[in-house]
């Protein structure tokens, strides 16, 4: 039962009040959300500039010093200045989670496309594959990746995004499937529209939207498992500065000085907080079908 | 019956004056208002009204009239971001507004009631049908399970489903939408409340579905004495039921009284309006319906002064209409009363438009024209399940075994509920969906085979209007990329195109300079113009219209239908109008096809077929159908034929009309034994009904039909007259 | 399906209590500290920490400090060390007499002893089967190198007569280490077949209970043992990685021992506590830069003494490993008895390193892959080393190799460099061998490919005068030295906290745990 | 309904052999000799090859392929090459805890998550759904190790609550669900984010149907329209996203049981993939993923018991 408000013509108003007046600007979660994401970005991008010292620069006359003073976030076991690390970390973790987001976006489309809007024997067989992948906690998949490639940042990226791909290409293709019977491909197609035009006309914009939410959760995502990977000792390896490395350095020293591990723990968290923010924020402002789809699928 | 009728009437001055005592809804002042991002919308504004137990009202409006959200705030059901900043309701004078939640919990169900438009969404899929019932005695009278139960399986009785008692733990998806429809009324009417509210309670089902909840409705009526609220946009529904009817119009009452003087002497120009552009199935209104300029206004920006002014035939030059908000005033007879200052100049204005304009006589040369497109023997089956076991292979017959021509210049109509295959047919004919078998030859070649290719480009010649116009415009693109699109798919953009775009507007009725809009930037019935102008890009030959107009309010419709008809006159243009709504048929069509199943049952020239309808499925649909005139409507006899249509995947055997047959069932009682067959639920009927499908035979003046009993009148099944 | 749908009735009715109920089990279960303290505080068990899991229970093959602190309770061999001054005294074996020329070793065996789970008598037969074993030409130990072409002949049930192929002054050390020298029952292999791997038999002081991977190891004390029976019923290695942990769990007694600490700061906080005794003991391990001394440029002696100059090595111990470690100057530790001072020295200083690296031809530095493992603490000290590397323009690329593909790598014995901390008997020769003699690779961890010392170590070995052999191991100590093969970065010592009422758990210099003689009071 | 579940089965097979597949041929790839790691740097090259001939290293992939599928059907999932322990032994040996630990995680999950998300969708548009909609996103954003480590350090530690590490003594319940608690809470807590999320936007969608709505009308009482009528239809959601988090969880429990020490798959998976032990990571990987894939079966046949309309 709803009330429809309205059904006449609405004005067209400038890009600026447009955005005003979208559901967006008066999201608090996406607005937030986004605030932080662009500082993420931001310190990612001149965090190598103003970061006082050399990440990787031991100085063992100055070991585990407490936050304040010379060192803001204080010093890990070799002297190394943590704020630093963490602002070179940032764009180790920005690196990840963009390259996850994209690559993942990038194939779970091309998958998701083929297999929603070929149908037939090619979406049974890849629907079967990408079920059997799901089956696989995404973790566990990235963990196996990581074991066989080995550890480098180029393998964490890719075992990650191997375990997403599958999570964005489901999205991808329910949503084709929801979008590939509305009237308004059946139109084209009557016009005499090709199929790849469709595609790439109709098909892609209409579906990108929810997709990019589930890419956003899975660069989410890709910073907390290349963390995870880090803290097992598969990550990224040591001495170089990512938020994982830094967590996993300050292990031992969880009890005397704390501040190590909970710094780059609290960022992570931050960061990750401000990706799902965003992701449900556009999700939110989108329609309800699509909130569906990927509210339960995306989150693995 | 524990309570209601008993409760004596406190409410004095009963405006209308033709019901009996009894309890009294009123509302006063009722002012609704939503706050909504583009600021606060008045979806009520100022309404009163009163309803007295025992009478049938009919709230009639176009969306966003205000009507639903009325009676939600009479049953304190309006949610946030909605409020109630106004007015009063009143149940025999008890403020129901001053009420707090637990007091008005136990008004809801137990004094006034509910029955809502969608019976697929309208019960909750996870419990037995019985059970939600048993819940609403429970949650008003301290009773047990059982009485409950005892209780709802008489309510049950009372709407006529059917071995209610082996039904009772059912779940609603084994219920067709009629019969969820009687249960959601069982519901209702559980508690025998004084008062229950309607709220277009027929728009979702098919035309004989309606037939049987009207009949249905009005059968309770007479049992129980319950004040009905029927909201409703259709005329006909009103005509046929209401006793009295409230128009509303942006929030407001613009016009009520009694049916009768609504009907053949409104005093508002909405409600005239609304007279004159709904088509009429039992008489043809010339050429051009009656239109109203505009649509229906959004809440969020009501003209200023009279509301309707800026689309009105008196009002859009007064200066008073556009200042000044007309209040309800006495305008005529018992109790009618209008809302527009100059309802006195409209005593001499009638409804019937071929009254006002002229009767323009049809011109029968169009329908002799060649054969543009020859269709033989046409079937689309699709498997019922996409994985399905090879030896148990259930298949849906959309479309089995269609036959038919369209010739060039005129518009053929397909009527049929849902589920019929209309509209898969239609795709077919276009090869949006690819047909299993059969013949489609499109100016004497065969277009059924064609590749790819050569479908594309046959599509130049034959395009398609579709139903939905929120859903088949792409909301990410401009009008003009959108009508860019079928000159870029055939290679012909060029330089000239933007202007041929602008001219195409311009031919359907929109504004050339809105070219860079998108589609949410417009109302219903501006998008389907642009859907039109679509189809009408690469100048086609054949147009497919796939119901529409039926997704359109009724002063929309009008003006899309008369679009169509300039644009076929203008262009030379054949048409294939779809539609379950018979009245627009008769209006548009030159030739109709009535389909059942799958399978076409009754063609034949408009005028003939509903002059003189054979068939009995045709019969059937013609009367089900409400005339938007009560005297007519209430004289005349309603066939009403049980059940709903069923599955395509298993098809009755035979006739599959068979089993609703009123026809066959009362031939039955007058035949040999030895031609009757006996049937699984103990019934008879002649066995050719049973064992063979009937051929479609063929006369001489093309009024052709598939009834193996043609002619034998049988209308006495079901037959009510008032 | 009415079945179904009663069962699912049923189902929905129960949900809503049975999770209030479940809550509530959750709450309640907070204050069950106490009882968790009570299972904790059983007499006859002694938990001990170990840091990481037990792959094998077989002695004869690579080992762990881990598997190595089972086997010691589990098995004995013929002779052992006595833990307090790493002297050697006999164990299984009652007496032994060795011929002239220090070839021919007879030993009597101790009689009456029994192996586990009614397996029989320890008998000579025994003994011959576990060395061979250890020196099957098809499946080598690791450590078939120190038996050396022995042959063993059984001269009666309690007599074993082992003939060497060459002398070997250490040969006692062979009989007494905690690897090959162990004697496994002939007819509990031969029974089981491959499953006897996890159900070790052996004739130790506690027998083999249970193993759960990931978990613990659980011991139980051996009635018959034949240096009487040990006074804690039952022995728990339980697995905990993590230090921090590990100390959370001493000081809420999960744990009783805590072996084979390493953070600086958990030793120091640990040490401060008055419920808590850490002891530490000098270990006979060292750690080093392995260079491989036939990839340039590290095949020029003077980058090599380059490095070694520029390596802090008072820093690292001081400040990095807050001196729970050890400075040494050679492979061998300061604990050992053959260990010298007087050898080529690198002190910290990097002008120096520079210096010499431009003599060399490398006044801009050059590449260097500088390979660990990923294993604490072998993943951090090389951030340090590899720091004080760049800083003379050196520039490193450190790469952290997770342990398999480390182990595979270091093999293929083609690494630029490594990471090695041989863990040893207090058998020198076993040590440098190991690490810088040519007989170290390959197979083996000489992975500096350095052979510059191996006649001073052959006759060291073969000479039984102690001062002699001696004087030829700090000699070799000098040209090992002078060459530098390897970096010798610190010498380890190891650390055991234990609550104050863990009375006699004994630590090994060669980093093993012995709870035979422990009691518990509590 | 029968004919639904032997549906869904037929399904589960051809996933399960799927994984099968992909676990093989993805595990081979695996770079390292494990013969190298099992024998250590001081094997014979003889040793060596005796060893790879042992595990049929040196046979080609495919036939490698048919014996390991051959084997399993059989019951024989190797032996480990480590401890030439009966892979699947071992694999037992440790899948108690694990699988107590996935389920706590869930129960603990279900039990905050659900009334949470209730909560909040009752609450919709107030501050307490704002601050529960954001506790749930903060919820599902923290390192689950990190956490895991933060915990021990505050409930282990500086009030000594709970154990620190392991599963409990091996035979005392009572020890071993005392050290489950951490671990499940710490695990649970993601899980628990995603139900409150996803149980609150489905009772807000069910609470917008027509069938609420004409329960309003019909007089029905608020707590029975939320809990009986709105909390039924949302069930399925719900229930879909508890086998999600299952999956999640078994990928996270590899990090608790390292952060709390507990045996348990992960850690074996670990010390698998550390040791180059194939047997072992085999068994250890499908173990995890046919349990995810058993518990969505599992699932999957709860639906028509709870969705009348999947009954057929």
């Amino acid at each position: 039962m709803t009330v429809s408000l309205d059904n006449g013509p609405v004005v067209a108003m400038p890009a600026w009040k447009r955005w005003m007046r979208s559901p967006y600007a008066r999201h608090t979660g996406f607005l937030v959300g986004a605030g932080i994401t662009v500082l993420f970005v931001f310190v990612a991008l001149i965090g190598p500039f103003i970061a006082p010292y050399d990440p990787l620069a031991t100085d063992l006359q100055n070991v585990l010093q407490p936050p304040g003073g010379e060192h803001l976030l204080g010093t890990d076991r070799y002297g190394r200045d943590i704020a630093s690390r963490l602002l070179w970390g940032a764009q180790a973790s920005l690196f990840v989670a963009l390259a996850v987001g994209s690559l993942s976006l990038l194939f779970g489309v091309i998958l998701g496309t083929l297999a929603g809007f070929v149908g037939g024997w090619t979406d049974r067989i890849m629907l079967a594959v990408i079920n059997i992948l799901l089956a696989f906690p995404g973790f566990l998949l990235a963990l196996a990746f990581v074991a066989i490639r080995g550890s480098t940042l180029t393998n964490v990226i890719l075992a990650v995004t191997l375990a997403y791909t599958p999570r964005v290409a489901i999205v991808m293709r329910a949503v084709v499937l929801n979008i590939r019977p509305r009237q308004f491909i059946e139109a084209s197609f009557a016009v005499g529209v090709s199929t790849p035009t469709m595609i790439w006309k109709h098909v892609l914009p209409n579906c990108l939207p929810p997709v990019i939410v589930v890419a956003t959760v899975s660069a989410a995502f890709a910073i907390l498992a290349e963390a995870g990977l880090s803290f097992l000792g598969l990550g990224v390896q040591p001495p170089a500065p990512t938020w994982g490395n830094v967590i996993t350095d300050g292990r031992p020293f969880l009890i005397s000085d704390p501040w190590i591990s909970i710094s780059a723990g609290a960022c992570i968290a931050v960061v990750v907080t401000g990706l799902n923010l965003l992701g449900d924020g556009v999700r939110d402002t989108l329609d309800p079908f699509l909130r569906n789809q990927t509210g339960a699928r995306a989150l693995k | 019956m524990q309570d209601g009728g008993a409760v004596p009437n406190t409410a004095d001055g009963n405006p209308s004056a033709s019901t009996a005592s009894g309890s009294r809804l009123s509302v006063r002042g009722l002012t609704v208002q939503f706050a909504m991002p583009m600021g606060i919308v008045r979806a009520v504004d100022n309404v009163s009204l009163d309803i007295a137990q025992g009478e049938t009202v009919g709230v009639v409006g176009e969306s966003g009239s205000g009507k639903s959200v009325t009676f939600l705030s009479v049953m304190g059901m309006v949610r946030q971001p909605g409020r109630i900043v106004a007015g009063s309701v009143e149940l025999d004078g008890r403020d129901l507004s001053q009420l707090d939640r637990e007091e008005l919990r136990g008004i809801r169900g137990r004094d006034i009631s509910m029955v809502f438009q969608d019976p697929q969404t309208s019960l909750n899929p996870v419990f037995p049908i019985g059970k939600q019932i048993v819940d609403v005695f429970r949650a008003h009278l301290p009773i047990s399970k059982d009485e409950a139960r005892r209780r709802a399986l008489e309510v049950l009785d009372l709407v006529h489903i059917p071995e209610a008692k082996n039904r009772f733990d059912s779940f609603p998806h084994e219920f067709s939408g009629g019969m969820r429809q009687r249960v959601l009324i069982a519901m209702a009417l559980a508690l025998r409340p004084r008062f229950i509210i309607a709220d277009e309670p027929t728009t979702a089902l098919d035309v004989t579905m309606q037939a049987q909840i009207l009949e249905l409705l009005h059968e309770l009526k007479q049992e129980i004495n319950i004040g009905l609220v029927l909201i409703t946009h259709d005329l006909g529904v009103v005509a046929r039921s209401a006793d009295r009817v409230i128009v509303m119009y942006g929030g407001k009452i613009v016009e009520q009284g009694d049916v009768r003087t609504i009907f053949y002497e409104p005093r508002h120009p909405y409600t005239v309006s609304l007279m004159r552009s709904m088509p009429r199935i039992d008489m043809v209104r010339g050429e051009r319906l009656h239109s109203i300029g505009g649509s229906p206004p959004s809440l969020s920006g009501l003209p200023a002064g009279c509301a309707f002014h800026p689309r009105c035939f008196l009002g859009a030059e007064r200066p008073k209409c556009r200042t000044e908000t007309p209040e309800l005033h006495d305008a005529g007879r018992g109790g009618h009363r209008s809302a527009c200052h100059y309802a006195n100049e409209l005593e001499l204005v009638s409804t019937d438009a071929p009254k006002v304009g002229e009767v323009v006589a049809r011109a029968g040369a169009q329908t002799t024209g060649e054969a543009l497109l020859e269709v033989r023997d046409l079937r689309m089956h699709y498997p019922a399940a996409s994985f399905q076991v090879p030896w148990n292979r259930k298949v849906v017959k959309a479309v089995d075994g269609v036959s038919f021509s369209v010739r060039e210049g005129e518009t053929l109509g397909i009527v049929g509920e849902s589920g019929c295959g209309k509209s898969t047919l239609g795709r077919c004919l276009i090869r949006l969906i690819e047909p299993t078998s059969g013949s489609i030859a499109f100016r004497g070649s065969e277009i059924s085979h064609l590749g790819v290719r050569d479908m594309r480009a046959l599509r130049t010649d034959i395009q398609m209007v579709f139903q939905d116009p929120y859903a088949s415009l792409d909301p990410r693109m401009t009008v003009e990329s959108i009508l860019r699109e079928p000159f870029e798919a055939h290679g012909q953009a060029d330089a000239r195109t933007t202007h041929k775009i602008k001219e195409l507007m311009a031919h359907v009725g929109l504004n050339p300079e809105h070219i860079e809009r998108r589609p949410h930037e417009f109302s219903g019935g501006q998008r389907q113009r642009i859907g039109i102008a679509r189809a009408l890009a690469l100048k086609p030959k054949l147009i497919i219209l796939d119901e529409p107009v039926s997704a359109l309010d009724v002063s929309v419709q009008a003006q899309i239908i008369n679009l169509l008809k300039d644009l076929q006159a203008e262009f030379k243009l054949t048409y294939l109008f779809i539609a379950h709504d018979l009245s627009v048929v008769r209006h548009i069509c030159d030739r109709v096809m009535v389909m059942y199943l799958g399978r076409i049952i009754e063609a034949g020239d408009r005028d003939t077929l509903f002059a003189d309808p054979r068939h009995p499925y045709t019969k059937v649909l013609l009367s089900a159908v409400p005339l938007p005139d009560p005297d007519k409507e209430r004289a005349r006899a309603h066939v009403v034929v049980p059940g709903s249509v069923p599955s395509p995947i298993n098809p009755p055997r035979g006739c599959h009309f068979h089993p609703r047959c009123p026809s066959a069932a009362a031939l039955a009682g007058s035949m040999p034994a030895d031609e009757l067959e006996q049937l699984a639920d103990g019934g008879v009927l002649p066995k050719p009904c049973v064992n063979a499908y009937p051929d479609i035979g063929a006369e001489a003046d093309g009024h052709v039909q598939a009834c193996h009993f043609v002619g034998v009148d049988n209308q006495n099944t079901g037959t009510r007259g008032r | 399906m009415i079945r179904s749908t009663l069962l699912c009735r049923g189902l929905l009715r129960l949900k809503l209590p049975a999770a209030a109920l479940a809550l509530g089990a959750i709450v309640s279960l907070a204050p069950a500290i106490e009882l968790a303290r009570a299972y904790a505080e059983e007499n006859d068990v002694l938990r001990i920490r170990i840091g990481s899991d037990v792959i094998s229970f077989d002695p004869h093959r690579p080992s762990t400090i881990e598997n190595t602190s089972v086997a010691v309770h589990v098995y004995d061999g013929l002779f052992g060390y006595d833990l307090t001054d790493m002297s050697i005294e006999p164990r299984l074996a009652e007496s032994h007499s060795v011929s002239e020329d220090g070839l021919v070793y007879t030993i009597k065996l101790r009689e009456g002893v029994m192996f586990h789970g009614g397996y029989g008598e320890m008998t000579a037969h025994d003994v011959k089967f576990s060395f061979e074993r250890v020196m099957d030409p098809e499946a080598p130990s690791p450590w078939a190198k120190e038996f050396d072409g022995m042959t063993i002949d059984v001269e009666d049930d309690h007599t074993v007569v082992l003939t060497l192929a060459r002398p070997n002054a250490n040969f006692l050390h062979s009989l007494s280490s905690r690897n090959q020298a162990l004697i496994l029952s002939r007819k509990a292999i031969e029974e089981m077949g491959e499953d006897w791997i996890t159900n070790p038999i052996g004739t130790g002081a506690y027998e083999f209970s249970a193993w759960r991977p990931g978990d613990r190891v659980v011991l139980a004390a051996n009635d018959d043992y034949f240096r009487g029976r040990p006074a804690i019923d039952r022995l728990e290695l339980v697995l905990i990685p993590e230090e921090t942990s590990a100390e959370i769990a001493l000081l809420n007694r999960e744990i009783d021992v805590f072996f084979a600490l390493q953070g600086p700061e958990i030793i120091e906080r640990l040490e401060a506590n008055a419920e808590i005794n850490v002891s530490q003991r000098p270990a006979l391990i060292s750690c080093h830069l392995v260079l491989n001394t036939t990839v340039p440029p590290l095949d020029n002696v003077l980058v090599r003494r380059a490095m070694a100059h520029a390596v802090n090595r008072e820093s690292l111990v001081e400040n990095f490993f807050r001196g729970t470690k050890v400075l040494t100057s050679t492979p061998l530790t300061p604990e050992y008895v053959e260990y010298t001072d007087d050898v080529p020295q690198y002190p910290y200083d990097p002008d120096k390193a520079r210096e010499l690296l431009a003599e060399a031809g490398f006044a801009d530095g050059f590449d260097f892959r500088y390979i660990t493992v990923a294993l604490s603490p072998y993943d951090q000290f090389p951030v340090v080393v590899s720091d004080d590397l760049s800083r003379v323009g050196i520039r490193v690329d450190l790469t952290v190799m997770e342990r398999a593909t480390y182990g595979a790598a270091r093999a293929s014995g083609t690494l630029p460099s490594a990471t090695t901390c041989p863990s040893n008997s207090p058998n020198p020769d076993t040590l440098l061998r190991a690490l810088v003699h040519s007989d170290g690779f390959p197979p083996g961890v000489n992975t500096a490919r350095y052979a510059g010392a191996d006649a001073l170590l052959d006759a060291a070995r073969a000479k039984q005068d102690p001062d002699k052999r001696s004087k030829l191991y700090h000699e070799a100590q000098r040209q090992i030295m002078a060459d530098v093969p390897t970096i010798p970065l610190y010498a380890d010592r190891l650390f055991t906290a234990t609550h104050s009422g863990v009375e006699g758990v004994m630590t090994s210099a060669a980093f093993w745990v012995d709870a035979y003689g422990a009691t518990v009071n509590r | 309904m029968l004919r639904y579940a032997i549906g869904r089965l037929l399904l589960v097979i051809p996933t399960i052999f799927g994984m099968v597949v992909l676990a093989f041929f993805m595990l081979r790839a695996l770079p390292g000799d494990p013969a190298t790691a099992i024998l250590g740097e001081f094997a014979t090259p003889q040793a060596l090859e005796r060893l790879r001939s042992s595990l049929r290293l040196d046979e080609p992939l495919l036939s490698q392929f048919y014996h390991y599928v051959t084997g399993m059907m059989t019951g024989d999932w190797g032996r480990s090459a480590l401890t030439r322990k009966p892979a699947m032994a071992e694999v037992m040996s440790v899948v108690m805890p694990s699988m107590a630990l996935a389920f706590a995680s869930i129960f603990v999950a279900i039990v905050i998550g659900i009334p949470v998300g209730v909560l909040s969708a009752v609450k919709q548009g107030t501050g307490i759904d704002y601050l529960l909609v954001a506790l749930t996103i903060i919820g599902i954003s923290f390192p689950v190790f990190w956490l895991g480590l933060i915990t021990i350090v505050v409930f282990a530690h500086t009030i000594p609550l709970f154990p620190a590490v392991g599963a409990g003594a091996p035979g005392s319940l009572l020890s071993q669900t005392h050290a489950l608690v951490l671990p499940a809470i710490v695990l649970g807590s993601g899980g628990a984010a995603y139900i409150a999320r996803l149980t609150r936007s489905s009772m807000l969608e069910v609470m917008n149907q027509d069938y609420i709505l004409v329960a309003r009308a019909m007089g029905i009482s608020e707590s029975r329209i939320l809990f009986v009528y709105a909390m039924r239809s949302a069930l399925p959601a719900i229930l879909s996203v508890i086998g999600v988090t299952f999956a999640v969880s078994i990928g996270n429990a590899i990090l608790v049981e390292v952060v709390f020490a507990r045996p348990g798959l992960g850690s074996l998976i670990i010390k698998a993939t550390f040791s180059r032990d194939y047997q072992l990571l085999q068994a250890g990987l499908l173990m995890l993923a046919v349990s995810v894939v058993l518990v969505n079966f599992v699932i999957d046949l709860l639906y028509p018991i709870i969705d009348p309309r999947l009954r057929r």
